[in-house]
């Protein structure tokens, strides 16, 4: 018979305040296997927590219950106070009378109390039905994996090389760089972002520890924390990168012009290209849909010309596979398309804009070498009109969320049109000013006053083609009364969105995304770097909106992470997993098609049946790859499959304990 | 079918003598002129034993789980159904092909026995119900076939699920009154289970009272679980060869249950009909993101 | 001979039903049983019920006593237990004579079980003869008369238009008297009984089973045997029962169930042994105690000719022939 | 458990994986919404671990509903445990009805972590559906006093 302890905590008034817990510890004595039962003030406490390993103690108890919140707030405080009580860490059960009880049913205290006792019962039926479980040992590989290779991804490929680990960094363009790099300058400091990003970007390049794998895919992702199988599509590009000096003669020769990506169509490159200038690696690819060669046959002119003979019209996707210790997921974001719903002419009028092609148009470096020209008739704007949360903060149309980082862009675009053209006239239509960060504030006041950057808050309704200028039609609802500004550029400032591969990269890591797609952390406070797959960690504006120094400061902590994790050879699995029963296993292989982790497969065993040696096969469970989901369990018709913590035995004796 | 008798014993008989096979597992006559039962055959001369008739309703399939571990092959005629509850057999995982060997027959249906002892002797014989509403009568996979394997029944264009439906259509307390007439006398023997050729683990949870899952006493309750979940366990494996409700000592109507879940099955994933294709994927082991959603 | 038109059933058993609680055998969804009488009910005369009446004495799940756990001490509590006179209507020979070897194992031999005699006592029974035996009938090869009785307290006879009764005990007898104004006296000659179809040799088979535990044959036997427990469960003679319990939080029920010697875990061990690993020892000990060890320890084969078994076996095993191997058997 | 029509209280039985709906439910706490004090809520890993025997076992001992619940389908934390769930149930809910218990005893729903809400509203729905059906007697183990 086991020695059940249940301690029943009134979490302050929290609990206390609706459910009678002196009643519920006093009903609990009636539980099969209780030997003891207390309430306390605050269970979770130093002393609360001493209590329980004093009456582990002097109640020989083998089984602790705390009847207080929520086990996914303080599972692991008292599975530590039990196992310094000298149990087993898994010898505790939760009832959670906190936020499935007291919080929810405040007003009908009886209820409450009732429903507590319920709750108890339960926990002490399955409590007394926990096994001993031990954590197990896993190798971890020395070596981690960052896909994407933005600020995000380099920041923290150069942490975790730093630290002395191998890393290897995907990234699906031709260079590393990201959207940083087609960003003018940075916010509040209004320092130049290629001058702060190409140090990093060549830094990683050189760095001993840091493999760059550009113009390359994650394919497939196999096994568990310490050791993902990862499988690499490194896209032909039709370059000996092994060769090639970029010298960039074949780019110059190319006759074939496309539009360039990287300067949103506002100009050209060739189909051999590098992104841009800076790229890194500074080698080109060719374009293969765009490319005379492959469409005709007929070119070949980068081939000719190449001093290197690195142009390899043969090349083929290569496929590699490494195993990675950990791995970061750092592929940005993307923005809205805001084309499609057509809204403010955008798609329609070439003089609706969105920021980041305002980005590349103030750059020196961009398509009209820094100066600010409209790309209708290239003539310099006078009137700019800039509108705020175009897709954010809009359920109907776009998105629901706040995109975080427009209001400041927005007041720096402001800023470079002011700088730049000094007659001109800045409207800002906006929902909020949100200006949360070291120096934005200042900054965005510095946009109104100084710059003289007219704020209206409102929303447009209608802009719309007069002559060459276009009418921004909205209404100021401070003053309460329409306002109709003749502007010369309208730049929207559009929603950050996830990635549009987002889901199927979440689905071939198994970690989870939420209904806009970006990647959910483990825990929003807690584990905001963490995912719930053990082992994949998150930076940058994957998992939400942020800016450029949030994204730098979790790609370190992400790097941290994986540093924390790399810097042991070998790690602690949870033991919650499936387990089989040899003798009862059928080996029908039901739960092998359904295991998400591929756990489980076929083995042969032999046995001695009446006498005579057979072999027969059964599934077996990889306790490294398994997580613990159970759905095995669920195939398993003869149930040999149990999940360890949560077997049958255990769920059907809480089923059974509540219908008392 | 006297033609047939003869060849499938000689048939038979060759299998033995060229040891193709160690044993041979068909149909023999029973006490009565309407029964046919199975027979275990492993002498040459012991094949005059065997027959084929319009009684030897009797799958087959399943014995072969007795002789899995045993050196050699086993020989086993099968009628559509048999066939079909090999197949099942073989997805499971639970045979080996190559172990087997498999002589086809085409079924003109098999008649029922309850209403021959009730007819008497030289009065026409309705076939089973299962048996007019069979749409494989013939061996699906085999490795030689008896006779021709031409379909020599009138096949029903598609399944029948007008009872199930009749029975959907009773209000709650209705539908759940004829659940309980019938399992009130179910007195758990398991003759359906053990029948079943889906039924083929090991160790079965109702084997096993300790597993938590079941409970000896017999009651509505308990036999209504042991009901709903033998249906459960075998939603997409079952052939519908109708060997459960057959075997029923007082005779519940099994398949009532089997068909609900067959039409479900048909309607919610697709068409499926379980042991007619070994490649192909288990409805309930695996799923579809275009499934159905109804838990929103 | 006392007789009553058959017609009049319903009025006699109605008269019965204000004296005993009474059963009686009723056709119901293609399968027959005993049960509670009520009016109205129409009284099955063809053949036999496809289940025995053992359960009337011996159910197969039957509550023994209630424990309850109030701190670390365990309390047992007995369980109310149903009183009153039954009467059963309509008992065959084959079934009679199973009672016979039910009250062998649950009243003889210095153990009485007390949840068995309880039923036993309370209970009168009104055979009912048997004129055309039915095709898996054999009680006469088995020696019974599939008329009379034997250990009925009446015997009632189906004399077509009119039943007959006879008083066989003083209960019968006071049966009988409660009927006095339904029954009149009439002379009647008790119909030829039929021919029987099956007519297994039983003599001499239990002791040349003796010798054949080691016997090739039970492997021949079993291959057909699909070890489901139908047969065990409508024979009437068979009464291997399982303990177990219902626990319901700190109270409890100790109920018995009727077990299956064709069942894996019948002979399933704690420690995982079975000493009847496989169908070939299960089917063997259904056979052997039928023919071998029940009548060495009681005198009685453990089968009354029933032919329950042969009907509901869904492989067509058949016990008449099961017996006639044996006698072949080298 | 005896049925005692005055005093009768749905008994709800909500099973919940971890990941989505027992933080749903967690958050709903947190955030101080109110429900019917008839729901217990049982943990289990995931959708995916919800044996329809355990629905079973639960009408057996005399809970009046079950709901299952978990993350929505896309949002697994095991990536693809819950579109095994909905394969079951779409097969068990239809099977349930067809012996005669009423639909809304039976029911799946999928509340993720952020849903409070939701869960709020789905639990004081179905509170309301069992109140108005009374207690479930369908499938029911024997009920004994001793």
């Amino acid at each position: 018979m086991k020695r059940v302890g249940v301690f029943v905590c009134h979490c302050g008034t929290n609990i206390g305040a609706v459910v009678d817990c002196p009643q519920v510890a006093e009903k609990a004595m009636d539980f099969p296997g209780v030997v003891y039962s207390v309430d306390y003030k605050y269970m979770c406490s130093e002393p609360g927590q001493e209590m329980i390993k004093k009456a582990v103690q002097e109640h020989r108890l083998d089984r602790v219950v705390v009847a207080s919140c929520s086990p996914r707030m303080h599972e692991r405080t008292f599975q530590r106070c039990v196992e310094g009580a000298g149990l087993n860490s898994y010898f505790v059960e939760m009832a959670n009378i906190r936020e499935h009880c007291s919080w929810v049913h405040a007003g009908e205290p009886e209820k409450a109390t009732e429903k507590a006792m319920d709750l108890v019962k339960m926990a002490v039926a399955k409590v007394v039905k926990n096994k001993p479980l031990q954590k197990a040992t896993i190798p971890v590989t020395d070596r981690a994996l960052v896909i994407g290779g933005g600020i995000a991804g380099i920041q923290a490929a150069l942490d975790i090389a730093n630290a002395g680990h191998v890393v290897d960094i995907v990234e699906k363009e031709p260079s590393i760089g990201g959207k940083m790099a087609q960003i003018d300058k940075t916010f509040p400091t209004l320092d130049c972002s290629a001058c702060i990003l190409t140090p990093k970007m060549v830094e990683a390049a050189s760095h001993p520890n840091i493999n760059l794998l550009t113009y390359s895919e994650v394919e497939k992702v196999e096994g568990f924390v310490g050791n993902f199988d990862v499988t690499i599509k490194k896209k032909a590009r039709s370059v000996n990168m092994d060769v090639c000096t970029g010298c960039g003669l074949c780019m110059e020769k190319c006759p074939k012009k496309v539009d360039s990506e990287f300067e949103l169509k506002m100009s050209k490159r060739r189909a051999i290209y590098t992104p841009f200038p800076q790229a890194i690696p500074n080698k080109p690819v060719i374009d293969r849909e765009n490319c005379t060669y492959f469409n005709t046959g007929k070119c070949g002119i980068c081939s000719k010309v190449c001093p290197a003979g690195a142009v390899d019209y043969t090349q083929e996707d290569e496929y590699l596979t490494r195993r990675y210790g950990a791995i970061v997921v750092a592929i940005g974001f993307e923005l809205f398309d805001y084309s499609v719903i057509g809204e403010y002419g955008y798609g329609k009028y070439p003089d609706v804009i969105t920021g980041l092609h305002f980005e590349r148009l103030v750059n020196a470096s961009g398509p009209t070498l820094g100066k600010i020209k409209r790309p209708s008739d290239h003539k310099e704007p006078k009137n700019v009109v800039f509108i705020k949360c175009v897709g954010s903060r809009d359920p109907a149309k776009g998105k629901s969320y706040c995109s975080k980082a427009c209001c400041m862009y927005t007041a720096k675009h402001a800023t470079l049109v002011r700088e730049k053209i000094k007659d001109s006239n800045i409207y800002i239509f906006y929902m909020d000013v949100r200006t949360p960060g070291k120096g934005y504030d200042e900054f965005y006041n510095r946009t109104r006053e100084q710059y003289g950057a007219n704020y209206i808050r409102g929303r447009v309704s209608k802009i719309y083609q007069q002559g060459e200028r276009l009418i921004v039609r909205g209404e100021d609802t401070l003053l309460g009364r329409p306002v109709e500004i003749e502007a010369d550029l309208v730049v929207l400032a559009t929603a950050m969105v996830a990635q549009p591969g987002a889901g199927q990269l979440a689905q071939k890591l198994g970690i989870g995304y939420d209904k806009d797609h970006f990647y959910t952390e483990a825990h929003p406070k807690l584990a905001p770097v963490e995912t719930h797959t053990q082992g994949v960690y998150l930076a940058g504006a994957c998992q939400g909106p942020k800016d450029i120094p949030e994204s730098v400061a979790q790609a370190s902590a992400a790097a941290a992470k994986v540093c924390g994790l790399l810097s042991k050879r070998e790690m602690l699995t949870e033991p919650i997993v499936s387990e089989v029963n040899e003798s009862i296993c059928a080996g029908c292989g039901m739960c092998v098609a359904i295991c998400p982790y591929k756990a489980i497969e076929l083995k042969t065993i032999s046995e001695r049946i009446q006498g005579q040696t057979v072999e027969r096969q059964v599934a077996s469970v990889n306790g490294g790859l398994c997580q613990g989901c159970g759905a095995c369990t669920v195939a398993c018709r003869s149930a040999a499959l149990n999940l360890k913590h949560f077997t049958d035995q255990q769920i059907l004796a809480e089923v059974n304990a509540l219908c008392l | 079918m006297e033609d047939l008798t003869l060849v499938l014993r000689r048939t038979a008989k060759e299998i033995l003598e060229k040891g193709e096979a160690q044993m041979v597992i068909g149909w023999e006559k029973g006490a009565f002129w309407y029964s046919s039962t199975s027979a275990f055959i492993s002498k040459p001369e012991d094949t005059e034993r065997l027959i084929w008739d319009e009684y030897c309703v009797n799958n087959l399939a399943k014995y072969l789980l007795d002789y899995r571990h045993k050196e050699g092959k086993v020989a086993v005629f099968v009628k559509g159904c048999d066939s079909r509850a090999l197949n099942v057999l073989l997805q499971d995982k639970q045979l080996k092909r190559e172990k087997i060997l498999i002589i086809g027959l085409a079924c003109p249906g098999m008649k029922d026995e309850v209403e021959a002892r009730k007819l008497g002797r030289g009065s026409s014989i309705p076939l089973y119900k299962k048996c007019r509403e069979c749409r494989y009568p013939n061996a699906l996979n085999y490795d030689f076939f008896i006779g021709e394997d031409k379909v020599i029944k009138e096949i029903p264009a598609q399944d029948d699920f007008s009872e199930v439906q009749a029975l959907e259509s009773l209000s709650p307390d209705e539908k759940y009154n004829k659940f309980v007439a019938n399992y009130e006398r179910c007195l758990r023997c398991y003759a359906c289970r053990n029948i079943c050729p889906a039924c083929n683990c090991r160790e079965c949870i109702f084997d096993r009272t300790a597993s938590g899952w079941s409970s000896k006493a017999n009651n509505v309750s308990e036999n209504m679980f042991f009901a709903l979940t033998r249906a459960l366990h075998v939603a997409g494996r079952c052939v519908g060869c109708g060997e459960c409700e057959r075997a029923c000592p007082v005779n519940i109507p099994i398949m009532l249950l089997n068909k609900k879940i067959i039409q479900d099955i048909n309607a919610l994933f697709g068409e499926y009909e379980a042991g007619t294709d070994v490649t192909a994927k288990l409805p309930l082991g695996g799923f579809e993101f275009t499934d159905p959603e109804e838990f929103m | 001979m006392l007789v009553a038109q058959k017609a009049k059933l319903r009025e006699i058993l109605n008269a019965l039903s204000e004296e005993y609680q009474v059963a009686v055998p009723v056709q119901r969804e293609g399968t027959s049983a005993f049960e509670l009488y009520r009016d109205g009910i129409e009284v099955m005369f063809n053949g036999n019920t496809s289940i025995s009446p053992k359960g009337m004495f011996f159910p197969q799940t039957e509550k023994m006593y209630g424990f309850k756990t109030v701190k670390n001490t365990t309390e047992f509590v007995s369980l109310p237990v149903e009183q009153g006179k039954r009467l059963l209507f309509g008992v065959r020979s084959c079934d009679m004579k199973s009672l016979d070897c039910l009250d062998q194992v649950f009243l003889t031999k210095g153990y009485i079980d007390e949840f068995y005699k309880q039923k036993r006592e309370r209970t009168v029974i009104v055979a009912l003869g048997c004129n055309e035996p039915g095709e898996t009938c054999f009680c006469a090869s088995l020696g019974l008369d599939p008329q009379k009785a034997a250990g009925a307290d009446v015997h009632a006879y189906d004399l077509g238009e009119v039943i007959g009764f006879e008083a066989v005990t003083e209960a019968g007898q006071k049966v009988l008297d409660l009927l006095k104004n339904h029954l009149r006296e009439q002379q009647f000659a008790l119909p030829p009984v039929g021919e029987f179809y099956l007519k297994p040799e039983v003599a001499g088979v239990p002791e040349k089973l003796k010798g054949m535990f080691e016997s090739p044959l039970w492997e021949e036997i079993a291959r057909k045997c699909l070890n489901c427990g139908a047969c065990t469960y409508v024979c009437p003679t068979c009464h291997c029962f399982d303990i177990s319990q219902d626990v319901r939080g700190e109270k409890g029920i100790k109920y018995r169930c009727w077990d299956s010697c064709m069942f894996g875990e019948y002979t399933q061990m704690a420690g995982g042994h079975n000493p009847r690993p496989t169908k070939k020892e299960r089917v063997r000990n259904r056979f052997m105690h039928k023919l071998n060890y029940f009548p060495e320890r009681y005198n009685m084969l453990l089968c009354t000719g029933c032919g329950r078994c042969l009907d509901v076996c869904p492989v067509k095993m058949d016990i008449t022939s099961i017996i006639q191997q044996i006698k072949e058997a080298k | 458990m005896s049925v005692n029509e005055v005093t009768w209280q749905p008994k709800i039985l909500v099973f919940a994986c971890n990941w989505c709906t027992y933080a749903g439910a967690d958050l709903t706490g947190l955030s101080r919404l109110q429900y019917p004090a008839t729901v217990r809520i049982l943990r289990v890993p995931c959708s995916g671990r919800i044996n329809p025997q355990f629905v079973l076992k639960a009408f057996q001992k005399g809970v009046d509903a079950v709901l299952v619940a978990g993350c929505h389908p896309g949002d697994c934390h095991y990536t693809t445990g819950n579109y095994f769930t909905r394969r079951r149930f779409l097969i068990m809910r239809r099977l349930m009805e067809y012996v005669g218990l009423e639909p809304e005893r039976l029911q799946a729903r999928w509340i993720s972590a952020a849903e409070a809400p939701k869960f709020q509203q789905v639990i004081t729905e179905i509170s309301e559906q069992i109140r108005a059906l009374g207690p479930n007697r369908k499938l029911r183990d024997e009920e004994w006093k001793i």
